[in-house]
C-alpha cells in the first residue's frame, strides 16, 4: 500500500463551463449593456428579490456637520509625503454622545407632525425634566420652547406649566429675546440688582436709559413673583440705541441664536478662520450692556463709580519688541475674555491638561503673554496683565470647539469657588485657602451664575441662564435654571456639570463671598420722587390750539395706597405681527404684533366735584415708523405722535410710564375694561389685588364683551360712536364698575348678566 | 444559438423580483419607500423582456422556410395575423409574417410575404418604395425594403418593415390576446388621433391607406400607442391598372369610419347598431357620422380634425406625460447601471487580501476612508442596534459619489473614538485613483 | 454524474435585444454601426448623469439661508433666472429660486421665495393653492405647496413646484447657455402648441396664467419640451383686489403671442420687425396675428386651434417617437436594479467589522465561501499577474450566484495552499441565510 487508497472514492470535478466566447470587457465601457450577459434558467426565487420591507429614511433631514469637526478638519488634512496628490485623513474626535453609535440610520422625524404637535397646544408631561434619560439626549426642560402666541395670541397660553419657581421668566416673543438670558443672569447679583432698582428712587426722563429700564425690568421681576415678563419697554430702547444697532445687536429675528449669528457674520463679512475666535453675540451684549450702565451712571452723577467699582478690571497693557521699544498704557474693561492657558502664553508644564478646572484659564486670562513674529528678527511681545481683583467677575469664555472638549472632560471644571490674591502684580487663584500665601488680602469668590449656550441637533441654539441665589431662611444657597419663560430649581451638582455635548458656557459670574450674601432690596426700601404725578412735562412746545382736557393732580389730592383711578390705554402698531400659513390656511403666529404706547388717561374716582376728571391725558411721541395707528380702534390720527407736526401735548414714553408706575407702586387700584391687555403693551405688571377690570365681571360664558355693548346695555350710552376715546372709555370703565357694586350690593348682578 | 429560447425552459418571471402580494400592499407615507418602488415597474419590465425575447426568438431550421432572403436571415414565421384570415387583403393573394434579422445592420424586421405573384415591371416596385418609404409618421409603421424574391420557391412580393415585438393587431388586443383589453371612450379618442394623423401623414405623401382595418392597425405600446402597418404591398399589386387616388383617399375616411365605428359597436352587447345607438358621447358620433357620410365626397383631415380639436390636446399631454414616465424609469435603471459599476470599482479596490496588511489601509493611511465609507454604506445599523439595509440610503450614497459632489459627510472608525471628515468627492478621487493603479 | 455543459447554467435569458428600428438617429452608413447607436446614446446618458449631479449638489451652511423652512431642508439657491432680472414679474417683490428637498418624501422640489410681503389672510394662500394644485397638464408645471414663512428673517411667500433638473427658461436656452440652441420654425410650433395645451388647461381651471413670459417657460427636456412654471405665486399677492379674470385670460393670448413674436424675431438679425417681417410661414405669422389682435378681446382656444391644426400632429409625432425612443433604450437596461440588488446584498455581508473577529468568518469558519467568493469575482488577476476588473466575469458570475445554478467552483485560500469546492446553489444559500440572520 504506497499512495493508493484501496477502497475507490469518486472524485469531484468543478463544472466545465462554456460560457461562449465572451471578450472581457471594462468596467468603465458604459456602452456595454449590462444585459449583454444574459441570465441562466431559474426556477427559484433569485437571490437578487428582496423581502416585502419598507425604506422610511427619505425624507430624514441630516444631521449637519458640527463646526468642532469642521474646524480641526480643515488643520490636519496633510498631504502625503511620498505622492504628492494622496492626503491622508487625520482622525479626529467622535463624540459618541452627541452623534450615537457609528453608521446609525437617522430616525424619520416628519417635520408637519411636529407642527401639528406644536400647534394642538398641548404641554409634554416632562417638559421641566432637566435630566437626560439616555446618554446624550437633550432633556426637554433645555429644548426649543414652544410659541407662547400660537394661532390666537399669548393671553391663553398656561406660563404656570413651565415655571414652578417663585422667580419671574420672560417671555421669547419679543424682540433681542437673547439678550433675556444676560438680564436674568444679573438680576440674581445682589449689588448689581440692588443698585439698578435703586436708581428708580429719582426722576430720569432721559430717552433709551437702559439703566432705567433694566431698573424697571427688575423692579417688574420682582413684584411678578414667578408670573410671567417682558423686556419690551428695555429692548425698544435697546433698538433705538446707535451704537447696539452698530454691533448687530438687535434684532427684530423670531428665529434661534445661531441663525443670528450667522446673519451677523454675514453682514460683517467677516472672513473666520477656522482658529480665530469671535465673540457671541451674547458676549457682546454682555459687555455692550455694563459699559453702557457705567456710562449712565456717570452721566447723572460724575462721582459716582458703583458699577465700574464693582465690575471693572485695571488692566496694563505693555509692548515689547526686541528693537527695544517699550509701550505702557493702562486701561479699564468690565468683561474678561477667558481664553485657554495655551492661548496666554502658558505652557501647560507637566500637569495633564485634562484635569484642570477654570482655575489656570482665569489666571492665565489675567495676565497674558503673547509674541508674534513680525519679521524673522523682531519678535513682539504683548503682555496684559489685570492689576486689582474686582468684587464681581464678569468672564466672557472663548474657548475652541477643541478647547471645550478638553475642559468638558474634567467634571469639575466649573470651579464653584475659589479664593484669589494679587500676589506681585499678578493674580493667584487656588481651589483652597491653605494654598494661597502672601501678605495680601486673600478673597474668595463664589460662582453667582452662568449663561450657557445649548445647541440642538440641528444646530439651533439658544441661551439659557444658571443663577445662584442665597436663601436666607434656609441659610442655603439654590440653583435655579431659566430658559426663556421656563425655570426649574435643580440641584447644585447638575448645575456645575458642564459635560454635556450640548452645553457650552459663554457668560460665567463671579462674586466675592460677601457680595453674594447680600439681601436684595425692593425699590420700596427707598423714599420715592413722585413729582411727575403733580407736573407736566411735555416733550414739544405746547401750541396755542392745544387743549388740555385734564386737570393736573395736587398735592393736596395724593394718591392713597387703595386709592381708586380709572385708566384706559391706546396703542398704535409699530409692526404687524408675523405669521406663518401653510397651504391649507392653517396660521401660526410667530412673533404677535409690536405696539407702541399712544395715549394714556386716568380719571379721579374719588367722590367730590372733580369725580371723573382726568389727571392724566398724556399723548406719547413716536419717532419711528408706524405701520398701523388704527385710528378707528386708538383714536389716533397720522401725525398725531410727531414732535413737529402734533398738535397735541406729546409726552415721552418714559414720562407716561413713571407716572403708571408711581401709581402702582403707591398701592392704587386700576380701574378700566380689558386691562390686563393695556398693562401687558404698556409692559407693566400690575398685581392682580390692584386690578379692577370690568372686562372680567361682565363676562358671558368665556366671551368678553366689548366696553360699548356693556355701555348700552346697562348704562344706555352710545359710546364710542367716532374712534375710540380713551377718556371717554376710561370714564365708562368708571361708571360701569359702580353699576357692577349696585348690581352685586343688589344681588342682581346674575339676573342682568342672563339678561 | 440555433434555437432560443432553449425549448425546456420558460422564464419564470414570478421569481424575478416578484411583487408584494396584494395584501401586503399597505398605503405608504410619502417617505416611505419598498424596493420595488426604486426599480422599474415590474409590469413594464416584464413587457421589454418579453419583447427582448421575441425579437431574440430563433426556431429550427426546417420546412419550407429559406435560410436568407435577400439581405434577411434568421427568418422566424409569425402567426398572429393567421386567425382572422383575411385573404382578400392582399388582393387574393396568400400572405405570411416573418421576423428576419437584417444582414445590413443586424436589426430585426418584419417581412411580409406575398406568394406567388406575378410583377414584371420592376418601375413597380421601385416607385411605391420611393413613395412609401419616404412617409414618416409615428402612427404608421416604416417600410424599409421591397423586393421580388424566388428564395421562397415562387416568386413572392417581400415588404419589409420596422418590428414591433409583441405588436398585436387592435383586433387581438380588444378580442383575442388574454388579457382581453376593454374598449373605452378614451381609447377610441386616442385611436381615432392617431389615425388621423396617419391618414394626414399618408395623404400628404400622395398615397392612400387601402388597407385600413383592425387586422392592419397595430397596437404597439401603452399607452393605445397605434400604427398602420401593411402600407405599400398592395400599391405594388395593383400593377398598371387605373387608379383613382382621390377616390382612395375618401374611401380611407369610410374605413377609419367602420373601423371606428365597428370598436365601438363592440362596447355594448348589441349587435348591429347604428352610429346613434352607439354607448360613446355626442362628439364621437358626430365623427362617425362625418367619417361615414357616403354622399360627402370632399372629407379632408382639416375638417375633420375640427371636429375633435380638444381630443388631440388630450392626446398630446398623456403622450408627453408617458414619455416623461418612460424617461424617469429609464434615468432610474441608468443609474442603477451605472452605481453597479462604481460598487463593482469600490469591491475591486475594498477587501483585498493584500491590503490587510498594507499600512495604506491602516487607520493611518490613504486608504482608510474607503474601508470606512464602505461600511458607512452595507453596514448599517437602526437606532435600535439592528443591522439593516436601507436601499434608499444606499443609492443615496452611491449616487452622490457617483455624481461627486462637495457634500461632506463623517466616517466614524469602528472604536467609535475617532471620525473623518471627507466630500464625496474627495471619496470618488480616492476611489477612482486607487482603482486605476491598482489595475494598471 | 455532470453533463458537459449543464444546460441550465447557459447564459441566454434576459439578455437585450438588437435595436428595435424606429431610427431616430440615422447611422453612417446601414452597416456602420457606432457603439453609440448600439447602446444608450451618450449624450442621454451625460444628460442624465448631468441631472444627477444637478439634484444632489448641496450647499454649505451659512450665509442667510435657513437650514428648513417649512417641510423642506438642504437649500441651494439657484441663480439661472437672476441674469433678467425683471422685478416686475411678482408685483415689485424680489424673488428667489431655492433647489429644496422634502422631508415630506424625500424628493427635490424647486422653491420660489416672494420676498417681504404682507399676506395675513390665510384663506388668500388656501385659496389659491386649491385652484393651481389641481391645474394638470403636462405644460404646466405642477404647485406642489404654498406657504408663509418667517424663516428668511422676513415674511416670504413660497411657492413649491416639481423640479426639472437643468431645466432652463425658454431665454436662457436660446440666448445664455452654452450651446445656444438655434430657434427654428419647428420650435416655435411646437412652443405653440404645447404652450396653447397649457393656457388651455389654466383657462379651463378658471385661472390665468398672468407670468408669461420667455423667462418663465422653462424648456424641461428635448424634443423641446416646454412647461409654464411659477404660476400661483402671483395671485396671492393680488390679494382682495377686485380682478378681472376673463380680461387677465385675454392679456393671456396677448402675451404668448408677445412671447412666439420676440423668439422669432431673433430669427434674423433685424430688430423691432413687425410680423410681417418675421422670417417664419405665413400661417404662423396669421397665428401672431390672431394672438397679438389687441381689438380682438373674445380669443379662446378653439378658435386659436383652429389655426395650426396641422401643427399639433407634428407634436403628437415627436413626442410618440420619442417615448418609442427611450422605450427602447430602456429595454436594454432592464438587469441593471436587478444587479445592484444583488450587490446590496453581497455587501452588506461581507466585510463586516464584526466578522473579522467571528470564528465563522475565518477559515475553518461556515462563511469562508463567501469571502472567497468575493475575492473569486472581483479580485481576479490575469495571466501576468496583473490585477483585472473584467466585467463580463463579474457579471457571469454574479448572474449564476443570482439564479443559484448547480455549477461548481473551485475557490482557492489567500495562501493558495487549500481549496473549496462549492456548487453557485450552495453559495446562494449561505449568502442568502447570511444575510437573513444578519438583518432580521
Amino acid at each position: 500500500s504506497t499512495s493508493f487508497t484501496s477502497t475507490p472514492e469518486i472524485w469531484e470535478y468543478p463544472d466545465f463551463v462554456d460560457d461562449g466566447d465572451v471578450p472581457s470587457v471594462s468596467v468603465d465601457d458604459y456602452g456595454y449593456p449590462l444585459s449583454s450577459v444574459g441570465m441562466p434558467y431559474y426556477s427559484q426565487k433569485l437571490l437578487s428579490a428582496w423581502n416585502n420591507v419598507v425604506f422610511r429614511s427619505p425624507g430624514t433631514i441630516p444631521m449637519p456637520i458640527d463646526t468642532s469637526i469642521q474646524s480641526s478638519a480643515k488643520m490636519q488634512v496633510s498631504k502625503n509625503g511620498s505622492s504628492p496628490d494622496v492626503k491622508t485623513y487625520a482622525l479626529m474626535h467622535y463624540d459618541k454622545n452627541k452623534f450615537g453609535p457609528r453608521n446609525t440610520l437617522q430616525p424619520y422625524i416628519c417635520l408637519r407632525d411636529v407642527r401639528k404637535r406644536i400647534a394642538s397646544g398641548t404641554i409634554p408631561d416632562d417638559v421641566l425634566r432637566y435630566k437626560p434619560l439616555k446618554e446624550g439626549e437633550i432633556p426637554p426642560a433645555y429644548g426649543k420652547l414652544q410659541l407662547s402666541h400660537g394661532r390666537y395670541g399669548s393671553d391663553n397660553f398656561d406660563f404656570q406649566a413651565f415655571n414652578k419657581t417663585p422667580f419671574s421668566t420672560l417671555d421669547t416673543d419679543g424682540d433681542n429675546t437673547y439678550t433675556n438670558a444676560v438680564l436674568q443672569l444679573y438680576r440674581f447679583v445682589p449689588e448689581v440688582f440692588n443698585f439698578v432698582v435703586g436708581c428708580l428712587k429719582n426722576e430720569n426722563f432721559e430717552s433709551n436709559s437702559l439703566l432705567t429700564e433694566l431698573g424697571y425690568l427688575y423692579d417688574m421681576i420682582d413684584r411678578s413673583k414667578g408670573t410671567v415678563c417682558r423686556s419690551t419697554n428695555f429692548q425698544s430702547s435697546l433698538n433705538s440705541i446707535e451704537k447696539a444697532k452698530e454691533l448687530g445687536l438687535t434684532t427684530t429675528f423670531p428665529n434661534d441664536l445661531q441663525m443670528l449669528e450667522r446673519l451677523n457674520i454675514a453682514k460683517e463679512k467677516i472672513s473666520t478662520g477656522p482658529e480665530r475666535l469671535q465673540r457671541s453675540l451674547g458676549q457682546k451684549f454682555n459687555e455692550f450692556l455694563l459699559t453702557r450702565l457705567i456710562e449712565e451712571e456717570a452721566g447723572r452723577d460724575a462721582n459716582s463709580m458703583v458699577l465700574k467699582e464693582l465690575f471693572g478690571f485695571q488692566l496694563d497693557s505693555i509692548v515689547r519688541s526686541s528693537s527695544q521699544h517699550y509701550e505702557k498704557s493702562t486701561s479699564t474693561v468690565l468683561t474678561l475674555t477667558l481664553l485657554s492657558p495655551a492661548r496666554n502664553g502658558f505652557k501647560s508644564v507637566g500637569k495633564r491638561s485634562g484635569n484642570q478646572t477654570i482655575l489656570p484659564y482665569l489666571e492665565s486670562s489675567m495676565k497674558r503673554v503673547k509674541h508674534i513674529n513680525n519679521s524673522k528678527l523682531e519678535t513682539v511681545g504683548y503682555e496684559r496683565t489685570v492689576k486689582n481683583l474686582p468684587p464681581i467677575l464678569s468672564l466672557n469664555i472663548l474657548l475652541t470647539d477643541s478647547e471645550w472638549n478638553i475642559a468638558k472632560s474634567n467634571r469639575n471644571w466649573l470651579a464653584k469657588d475659589f479664593y484669589a490674591t494679587m500676589s506681585k502684580d499678578k493674580a493667584l487663584l487656588q481651589p483652597t485657602l491653605k494654598d494661597l500665601k502672601g501678605n495680601s488680602p486673600i478673597f474668595k469668590y463664589e460662582l453667582n451664575g452662568y449663561v450657557a449656550k445649548v445647541t440642538d441637533n440641528n444646530c439651533e441654539s439658544r441661551l439659557v441662564t444658571y443663577a445662584r441665589k442665597y436663601d436666607r431662611a434656609s441659610d442655603q444657597f439654590k440653583w435655579y435654571m431659566f430658559n426663556g419663560y421656563l425655570a426649574i430649581e435643580i440641584e447644585e451638582e447638575e448645575a456645575l456639570d458642564i459635560s454635556y455635548w450640548w452645553k457650552t458656557p459663554e457668560m460665567i459670574i463671579y462674586c466675592d463671598a460677601e457680595e453674594i450674601r447680600k439681601p436684595f432690596f425692593s425699590v420700596d426700601t427707598y423714599p420715592i420722587n413722585c413729582d411727575i404725578l403733580y407736573r407736566d412735562h411735555f416733550a414739544n412746545k405746547l401750541k396755542e390750539s392745544a387743549k388740555l382736557e385734564y386737570k393736573l393732580l395736587t398735592k393736596e389730592e395724593a394718591p392713597q395706597p387703595g386709592s381708586l383711578v380709572a385708566i384706559d390705554a391706546e396703542f398704535v402698531i409699530l409692526n404687524e405681527e408675523m405669521s406663518d400659513i401653510d397651504c391649507h390656511g392653517v396660521k401660526t403666529i410667530v412673533k404677535p404684533k409690536k405696539t407702541a404706547l399712544a395715549r394714556l388717561s386716568a380719571i379721579r374716582c374719588a367722590d367730590g366735584p372733580l369725580f371723573g376728571v382726568p389727571f392724566i391725558d398724556d399723548y406719547i411721541f413716536n419717532e419711528g415708523p408706524i405701520e398701523n395707528y388704527v385710528t378707528k380702534y386708538s383714536g389716533i390720527s397720522p401725525g398725531d405722535l410727531d414732535l413737529k407736526t402734533s398738535s397735541k401735548p406729546l409726552v415721552s414714553r418714559e414720562v407716561t410710564y413713571r407716572k403708571v408706575w408711581l401709581l402702582m407702586q403707591i398701592g392704587c387700584v386700576f380701574v378700566g375694561h380689558g386691562l390686563s391687555n393695556d398693562f401687558k403693551h404698556i409692559n407693566i405688571n400690575v398685581p392682580a389685588a390692584q386690578i379692577r377690570d370690568t372686562a372680567l365681571y361682565f363676562l358671558r360664558g368665556k366671551r368678553y364683551l366689548s366696553l360699548r355693548y356693556l355701555a348700552f346695555a346697562l348704562l344706555d350710552r352710545n359710546i364710542q360712536e367716532g374712534n375710540h376715546d380713551s377718556i371717554e372709555d376710561a370714564y365708562t370703565a368708571l361708571i360701569l364698575y359702580q353699576k357692577y357694586l349696585d348690581l352685586q350690593k343688589n344681588g342682581t348682578l346674575e339676573h342682568v348678566l342672563d339678561r | 444559438p440555433t434555437i432560443y429560447p432553449p425549448p425546456h425552459s420558460l422564464l419564470q418571471y414570478h421569481l424575478y423580483a416578484p411583487d408584494p402580494p396584494p395584501h401586503l400592499k399597505v398605503p405608504l407615507k410619502p417617505n416611505e419607500q419598498t424596493p420595488e418602488s426604486l426599480f422599474i415597474p415590474n409590469d413594464l419590465r416584464e413587457e421589454l423582456v418579453k419583447r427582448n425575447l421575441a425579437s431574440l426568438q430563433v426556431f429550427p431550421l426546417g420546412g419550407a422556410t429559406p435560410t436568407i432572403v435577400q439581405d434577411y436571415f434568421g427568418l422566424v414565421p409569425l402567426d398572429f395575423n393567421k386567425s382572422t384570415g383575411k385573404k382578400d387583403s392582399f388582393q387574393g393573394h396568400k400572405n405570411s409574417l416573418y421576423k428576419v434579422f437584417s444582414n445590413l445592420d443586424g436589426k430585426v424586421y418584419l417581412l411580409r410575404r406575398i406568394h406567388a405573384v406575378s410583377i414584371t415591371d420592376p418601375a413597380q416596385i421601385s416607385s411605391t418604395f420611393q413613395a412609401w418609404s419616404k412617409v414618416a409618421s409615428a402612427n404608421v409603421v416604416k417600410l424599409v425594403d421591397l423586393f421580388l424574391t424566388t428564395k421562397f420557391g415562387d416568386s413572392s412580393l417581400c415588404a419589409v418593415y420596422d418590428y414591433y415585438p409583441l405588436a398585436s393587431s387592435l383586433y387581438d388586443t380588444h378580442f383575442t390576446c388574454f388579457p382581453l383589453v376593454p374598449i373605452t371612450q378614451e381609447l377610441l379618442w386616442t385611436y381615432l388621433v392617431q389615425l388621423t394623423n396617419a391618414i394626414r401623414a399618408i395623404h400628404a405623401s400622395g398615397l392612400a391607406v387601402i388597407n385600413l382595418d383592425w387586422d392592419k392597425v397595430i397596437v404597439s405600446g401603452s399607452p393605445g400607442r397605434v400604427k398602420i402597418s401593411g402600407c405599400g404591398a398592395v400599391d405594388v399589386l395593383r400593377g398598371q391598372e387605373p387608379f383613382d387616388l382621390l377616390a382612395e383617399q375618401q374611401r380611407d375616411f369610410i374605413k377609419l369610419g367602420t373601423l371606428l365605428k365597428d370598436l365601438a359597436s363592440k362596447m355594448s352587447s348589441k349587435k348591429d347598431s347604428s352610429v346613434q345607438d352607439l354607448v360613446v358621447d355626442d362628439d364621437f358620433k358626430s365623427v362617425l357620422q362625418y367619417l361615414l357620410n357616403q354622399d360627402n365626397s370632399k372629407k379632408n383631415i382639416q375638417q375633420l380634425t375640427s371636429l375633435f380639436q380638444d381630443r388631440i390636446f388630450d392626446v398630446i399631454n398623456s403622450s408627453l406625460t408617458y414619455t416623461e414616465y418612460t424617461e424617469g424609469v429609464l434615468s432610474k435603471e441608468l443609474e442603477n447601471g451605472r452605481l453597479f459599476r462604481l460598487m463593482c470599482k469600490l469591491n475591486c479596490v475594498y477587501g483585498r487580501m493584500e491590503s490587510r496588511i498594507d499600512v495604506n489601509w491602516s487607520e493611518s493611511g490613504t486608504k482608510f476612508p474607503i474601508t470606512l465609507f464602505y461600511d458607512y454604506v452595507f453596514h448599517q445599523i437602526d437606532t435600535s442596534g439592528k443591522n439593516v439595509l436601507d436601499l434608499t440610503h444606499v443609492l443615496r450614497c452611491l449616487n452622490k459619489l457617483d455624481a461627486g459632489v462637495s457634500e461632506k459627510i463623517v466616517l466614524t472608525t469602528p472604536d467609535e473614538m475617532n471620525c473623518i471628515m471627507i466630500s464625496y468627492k474627495e471619496l470618488r478621487d480616492l476611489i477612482d485613483s486607487t482603482f486605476r493603479s491598482l489595475t494598471q
